[in-house]
């Protein structure tokens, strides 16, 4: 990024004050029209929203965050077991939820691996298989190398079926996956020696957001096999899985903000990596200026409908 | 017998698997179901695909509007689906993964698929604040509720929120904006949620219970009862 | 002390000799080195293990229980794992079948029921048990055999006697109802809005001169949500047969599309207009989420239908088609039972039906006695709720926890 | 077209070649550099196709659309075709598809039941010939008549009885005195009136809520009074539910965005 100095004042900063004031004055400008009871055109609402999602991307804000015990909760899990468990993590989600999710896919694999455990990726989303390729490429291959394919992790891939194929893995993981994804049948693959379904797993983790996700995997996984159940999901789908915590449910990083969280956490007990990339974090400096923008339209809105409906009273 | 069959069907599957969960004899049933399932819907995929290619060729020969626009489906549809089928350009041999990196397959999945998909989704941040300004507006009371929790919960979850409620004491900390946020989302939003399951999957039991008694017959295209 | 582990160990040799007969070290597996290692590094092998047919199952199973090694969590605390055998003579050979985490106290030793398959495990025969307790080092030592033991099935799943319970009083409510509302009896409705505003906005679409679009939602035809869905598109679609105004169901699924033209085709039929059914209203776009929005919000935007219902299964995409119809300027009216899209749809329509209520609209619009018979014993089962809750809110507040265990289900 | 369309169309062509030039010249010399610069400048067409939406429709948001619509369906029908029938069917019912296709064989006792689906797969493409469509129902009753049985017990034990189970919460706490019990108004658990207060909140909220859902009893008297309460619970939810949603909707244009500003234009880190 570009940080030079101009009248002795740092850039960065000058640029954060400049978005700031264009935004703010902005408002007032739709407030003094609002109190004038004028509406505003959707367009110009959709342009509020590129600008302060847009800004704060190209001069970058960022904040920290303190872990919530139910993001905790799967850090500790993840913490406490013992090296060699056997952790599975699908990916239920498609590119189109992956701005919100990846992140917690990639902490949550460092993590495992980086207390040796043993990972187990598949997906219920057909298009999860890419994603999944992203993680072995971000995070396996660029800080994992020594990790082997079949040994310290192994790839199943996708199988159609929906909560179909949990329905059968529950019970028995060869008859749904003969094989891993590149073929290697399910008997030779060391790592799943002794699996036999997911009532052999130390951990299960879902990461999604939408159908089958992480409640069809309390349902006919969590629930039925007595498997620990966490997951990370997207923020629309994460209030309707709060009834399932703790009981059901052991922990849950709920959109960014979760996965911010557990970045953060990860990152002063493991500083190590203390450089690795925190999409989360930085994901959430747009996130505050939108939500005061959003807020703010809000109240707006509001006034506006007072005022028309003291018009008509008056009328 | 057209519409006796179907319903025997129904009625001899459903109690086959109601039975299923009690008894251990036939416990596998479900499973072994659920896989047949995806082998159907497969075959349902050709009337789809048909159907998809008929509107728009018929479209096209009949030159209604936007018939250019039918050639950009088909083509799209067929370069992928000869792309997938015929795994082109993939590193592999027949048995290697269908979406390897490298194929045309993954490359079209990559550069079309995947920016299409998550603009569109992107567009859902616009619509958020559009539909926020629109609609939030205390017209009654319903409403009033409605936007107060969105605006407290909007609010806990930006600094802000901390940094208005930060001189309350800590006895009082509940009415913290980020803690309230909390325990909105954790009490009365629990509430809410688990009234709407339970009757949820109430309604969920009593269809399922109309489908296999063959009362509701609205999927064989009979209408109303 | 420190002779303590030798004297185990040599209790542990001595218990090999008795179950193993004439020749104990051959039948050791593992690392032969264990045979020859230093002895006191052994870990104690578990106790009380005991071998039964895992109950509620439809055999090939076998539960094992033992008590933890001592040095387990205890002791050297170097046990990290416990792994199983099996044999079908108590003298062997073992064979591994399994792993246990340390500190586990129970294992299930479950294999295929396939004859075809290399792990399967005939019932009604006899199998011998060992668990070997495993240390960091990679030393087991093996406990007394447990057995002989069989698996077999069983009839019916005891652990599931509650939900069985409910399902016979539910299945005997709704036939109760049933009954009684074929002799006559009346049954209220209570008016749902959502579904006397259709009425209107067909209408409405009709004075107009634009269409009707149906959207079935992201569902799959098995889902209740989607048949629910299909009732209420019948019965619009007769309207719409009846004032002739035109009707558009871009459809996600081939299977709900197959269904989609039946239903409407049919309701042609039934509003004596057959020959007006339009084979291409019904039509398939994707089955990809984004991309069928991306097709409906071009519909809403060039036909411009009156009215817009969505009603079924929706995720991300309801507030994507519910603002793109407001854009449109069309009356909206949606349904969904996937809580999650319920504010949406809430905030961006005229007319929502929440979760529950969207399945009661099927049987609202039949009004035959066995669905509204079927409406009637739900309601009690909320009532039930209700009762049950209240009950097991006094168990819980004077701590008496039988409550909540009865109701409580076993896988 | 009108003159202001041909005027856009020729700027967005001339922006594209620029586009392909620029990145392809700034690309990876040794790799596929033309191809990459067109790949990552149409994906970035796409994107500016999709976002102009907002602004109004128009042909480059119909091409975007057209363009997607053709390659999702194409690209479900290939996946369902290699993952299900050739992993999934063919290895239960044909060893000489099986290596054919280079999957493992399974043999298995109840293989034959595989054929099953089969028939009922073609059963439901009787749909095409004009004379046979009723027999494609059989398969559509099959399949529903499965899922009603399955979502029967399911539903029951998963979503019913196991959610009025966890609404059992102890209301009252242990009574350590007045001062202990309002000395803390926090989150955690020594804040006893937070603690008993949410559960009240709960347990009330879930009864007032089912209370709203009875559909054969009119809600007047406390009756309404009651389901009136449980309205206001449901738009609790609702509101918190979309406040929350917020949150990750903007992630997804940041992604987005991430993709023009970044990887497009190379601007921000």
């Amino acid at each position: 990024m570009w940080n030079g100095h101009i009248w002795g004042m740092k850039v960065h900063n000058l640029g954060v004050i400049l978005v700031l004031l264009v935004i703010g004055s902005g408002l007032l400008w739709l407030l003094a029209r609002a109190l004038r009871g004028k509406e505003v055109d959707r367009r110009v609402i959709f342009a509020f929203i590129f600008v302060s999602v847009a800004a704060p991307l190209l001069i970058t804000m960022t904040f920290t965050f303190r872990a919530t015990p139910i993001v905790e909760a799967v850090f500790d899990k993840i913490e406490s077991l013992p090296p060699g468990s056997h952790v599975l993590i699908s990916y239920d989600f498609d590119p189109a939820m992956a701005p919100e999710v990846q992140p917690m896919a990639n902490v949550l694999t460092r993590h495992a691996l980086v207390r040796n455990h043993k990972v187990i990726f598949m997906c219920l989303f057909a298009t999860g298989q890419g994603q999944l390729n992203v993680t072995l490429r971000d995070v396996i291959a660029a800080d994992f190398p020594d990790k082997l394919d079949g040994i310290d992790y192994v790839n199943l891939g996708y199988k159609a079926g929906n909560e179909g194929v949990l329905n059968v893995i529950v019970s028995d993981f060869k008859k749904m996956f003969p094989t891993d994804v590149n073929t290697v049948p399910f008997d030779s693959i060391e790592l799943l020696d002794g699996i036999k379904s997911c009532k052999d797993l130390d951990l299960v983790i879902s990461i999604g957001g939408g159908l089958p996700g992480l409640k069809e995997w309390i349902l006919f996984v969590g629930d039925p096999g007595g498997v620990p159940t966490a997951g990370g999901v997207a923020a629309v789908v994460a209030p309707q899985l709060y009834p399932y915590y703790p009981r059901q449910l052991l922990g849950l990083l709920g959109g960014v903000k979760g996965a911010a969280e557990y970045e953060s956490h990860f990152r002063e007990r493991y500083p190590q990596f203390d450089d690795m990339p925190t999409p989360a974090i930085i994901m959430m400096g747009p996130q505050t200026i939108a939500h005061i923008v959003i807020m703010s339209f809000i109240v707006i809105g509001n006034i506006l409908y007072f005022r028309e409906r003291r018009k008509g009273r008056r009328v | 017998m057209r519409r006796e069959i179907p319903l025997a069907i129904t009625i001899f599957v459903g109690f086959l698997l109601i039975f299923s969960v009690f008894f251990p004899p036939v416990e596998d049933l479900g499973e072994n179901f659920s896989l047949f399932f995806d082998i159907i819907a497969v075959f349902a995929f050709f009337l789809g695909g048909g159907n998809l290619v008929r509107i728009h060729g018929k479209k096209l020969l009949k030159r209604k509007p936007d018939w250019a626009f039918s050639i950009v489906t088909l083509v799209g549809f067929f370069l992928m689906l000869a792309a997938g089928l015929f795994k082109i350009g993939n590193p592999g041999d027949i048995s290697s993964n269908v979406t390897a990196e490298g194929s045309l397959f993954a490359i079209m999945y990559d550069n079309i698929f995947k920016p299409l998909g998550a603009t569109m989704y992107a567009l859902l941040a616009f619509f958020v604040a559009s539909a926020s300004y629109r609609a939030f507006r205390a017209k009654n009371r319903e409403a009033t509720i409605l936007l107060s929790a969105a605006f407290v919960i909007l609010l806990g979850s930006t600094p802000l929120g901390a940094l208005l409620t930060s001189w309350m004491p800590d006895s009082l900390s509940i009415l913290e904006i980020p803690n309230l946020a909390v325990w909105i989302l954790s009490s009365p939003n629990l509430a809410g949620q688990r009234a709407i399951i339970i009757g949820i999957g109430l309604g969920v039991v009593s269809m399922s219970l109309r489908l296999i008694l063959g009362v509701e017959r609205s999927y064989l295209g009979d209408e109303g009862a | 002390m420190r002779y303590r582990p030798i004297l185990l160990f040599l209790l542990i040799l001595l218990c090999f000799t008795t179950a193993l007969g004439q020749e104990p070290t051959d039948e050791t597996e593992g690392p032969p080195d264990t045979v020859v290692v230093d002895s006191s590094l052994l870990p104690a092998p578990v106790t009380n293990l005991q071998a039964r047919d895992t109950e509620d199952d439809n055999g090939h199973s076998v539960t094992l229980t033992w008590d933890v090694s001592t040095d387990d969590g205890s002791g050297r605390d170097d046990v990290y794992m416990y792994m199983i055998y099996r044999s079908m003579s108590p003298e062997g050979p073992f064979d591994s079948v399994g792993v246990a985490m340390k500190g586990a106290t129970e294992h299930v030793n479950s294999s295929s029921k396939d004859r075809a398959q290399p792990d399967f495990m005939p019932d009604h025969t006899d199998y011998y048990y060992q668990v070997g307790a495993v240390t960091v080092g990679g030393l087991i030592t093996r406990s007394d055999v447990a057995g002989p033991v069989q698996s077999y099935g069983q009839f019916f799943n005891m652990g599931r006697i509650p939900v069985f319970v409910f399902v016979v009083v539910f299945c005997a409510l709704v036939v109760f109802f049933v009954a009684s509302a074929r002799k006559g009896a009346d049954l209220y409705v209570r008016p749902l809005a959502g579904i006397e505003a259709v009425d209107d906005a067909i209408g409405r679409a009709t004075e107009m001169g634009r269409p009707i679009l149906y959207v079935l939602g992201l569902g799959t035809a098995e889902m209740v949500a989607t048949i629910a869905s299909f009732t209420i598109l019948g019965r619009v679609a007769k309207r719409v047969a009846e004032y002739q105004t035109k009707l558009i169901v871009p459809c996600y699924e081939s299977i709900v599309m197959a269904v989609a033209q039946e239903v409407v085709k049919s309701a042609y039929a039934d509003a004596g207009r057959p020959d007006d059914y339009d084979e291409d209203s019904v039509f398939f776009v994707t089955s990809l989420q984004f991309a069928y929005v991306a097709a409906v919000n071009g519909i809403m935007l060039r036909e411009l239908p009156a009215t817009n219902v969505y009603m079924g299964k929706f995720f991300a995409e309801s507030l994507l088609l519910a603002e793109t119809g407001s854009i449109a300027g069309s009356i909206q009216i949606a349904g969904t039972d996937e809580i999650a899209q319920i504010p949406f749809f809430i905030v961006a329509c005229d007319y929502t039906l929440i979760g529950e209520e969207l399945y009661a609209a099927s049987a609202y619009l039949g009004r035959e006695p066995i669905l509204l018979g079927s409406l009637k014993a739900q309601d009690l089962a909320k009532a039930a709720v209700v009762i049950i809750a209240l009950a097991g809110l006094i168990a819980t507040t004077f701590g008496w926890p039988g409550f909540a265990e009865a109701l409580h289900v076993e896988n | 077209m009108s003159r202001t369309g041909i005027v856009v169309f020729l700027v967005v062509c001339v922006l594209f070649v620029v586009s392909w030039v620029v990145k392809a010249g700034t690309g990876d010399p040794e790799g596929h550099y033309i191809r990459d610069g067109f790949l990552v400048t149409f994906a970035a067409f796409l994107t500016l196709a999709i976002m102009s939406f907002m602004y109004k429709d128009n042909p480059y948001y119909k091409f975007a659309e057209h363009l997607f619509v053709g390659v999702s369906a194409a690209y479900w029908m290939c996946l369902a075709f290699w993952s299900t029938l050739v992993g999934n069917l063919v290895p239960r019912i044909s060893e000489r598809l099986s290596n054919a296709f280079m999957v493992p064989h399974q043999p298995g006792e109840y293989n034959f039941f595989f054929y099953i689906p089969v028939i009922l797969g073609i059963l439901l493409l009787m749909r095409l010939s004009p004379k046979g469509g009723w027999i494609s129902r059989w398969p559509l009753a099959f399949i529903v008549g499965t899922t009603a049985g399955l979502n029967f017990v399911r539903y029951l034990r998963s979503d019913f009885i196991n959610q009025i189970n966890s609404t059992f919460l102890p209301l009252a706490v242990d009574w350590q005195g007045f001062g202990h019990f309002f000395s803390n108004l926090s989150l955690n658990a020594t804040g006893q009136f937070v603690a008993m207060f949410g559960n009240c909140v709960i347990f009330f909220g879930v009864l007032c809520g089912v209370i709203y859902f009875f559909f054969s009893k009119e809600h007047t008297g406390w009756f309404g009074r009651a389901s009136r309460v449980g309205i206001w619970v449901l738009m609790i939810t609702f509101g918190a539910s979309f406040g929350y949603t917020v949150m990750g909707r903007i992630s997804l244009l940041v992604g987005r965005l991430t993709f023009l500003l970044r990887d497009w234009l190379g601007i921000a880190s």
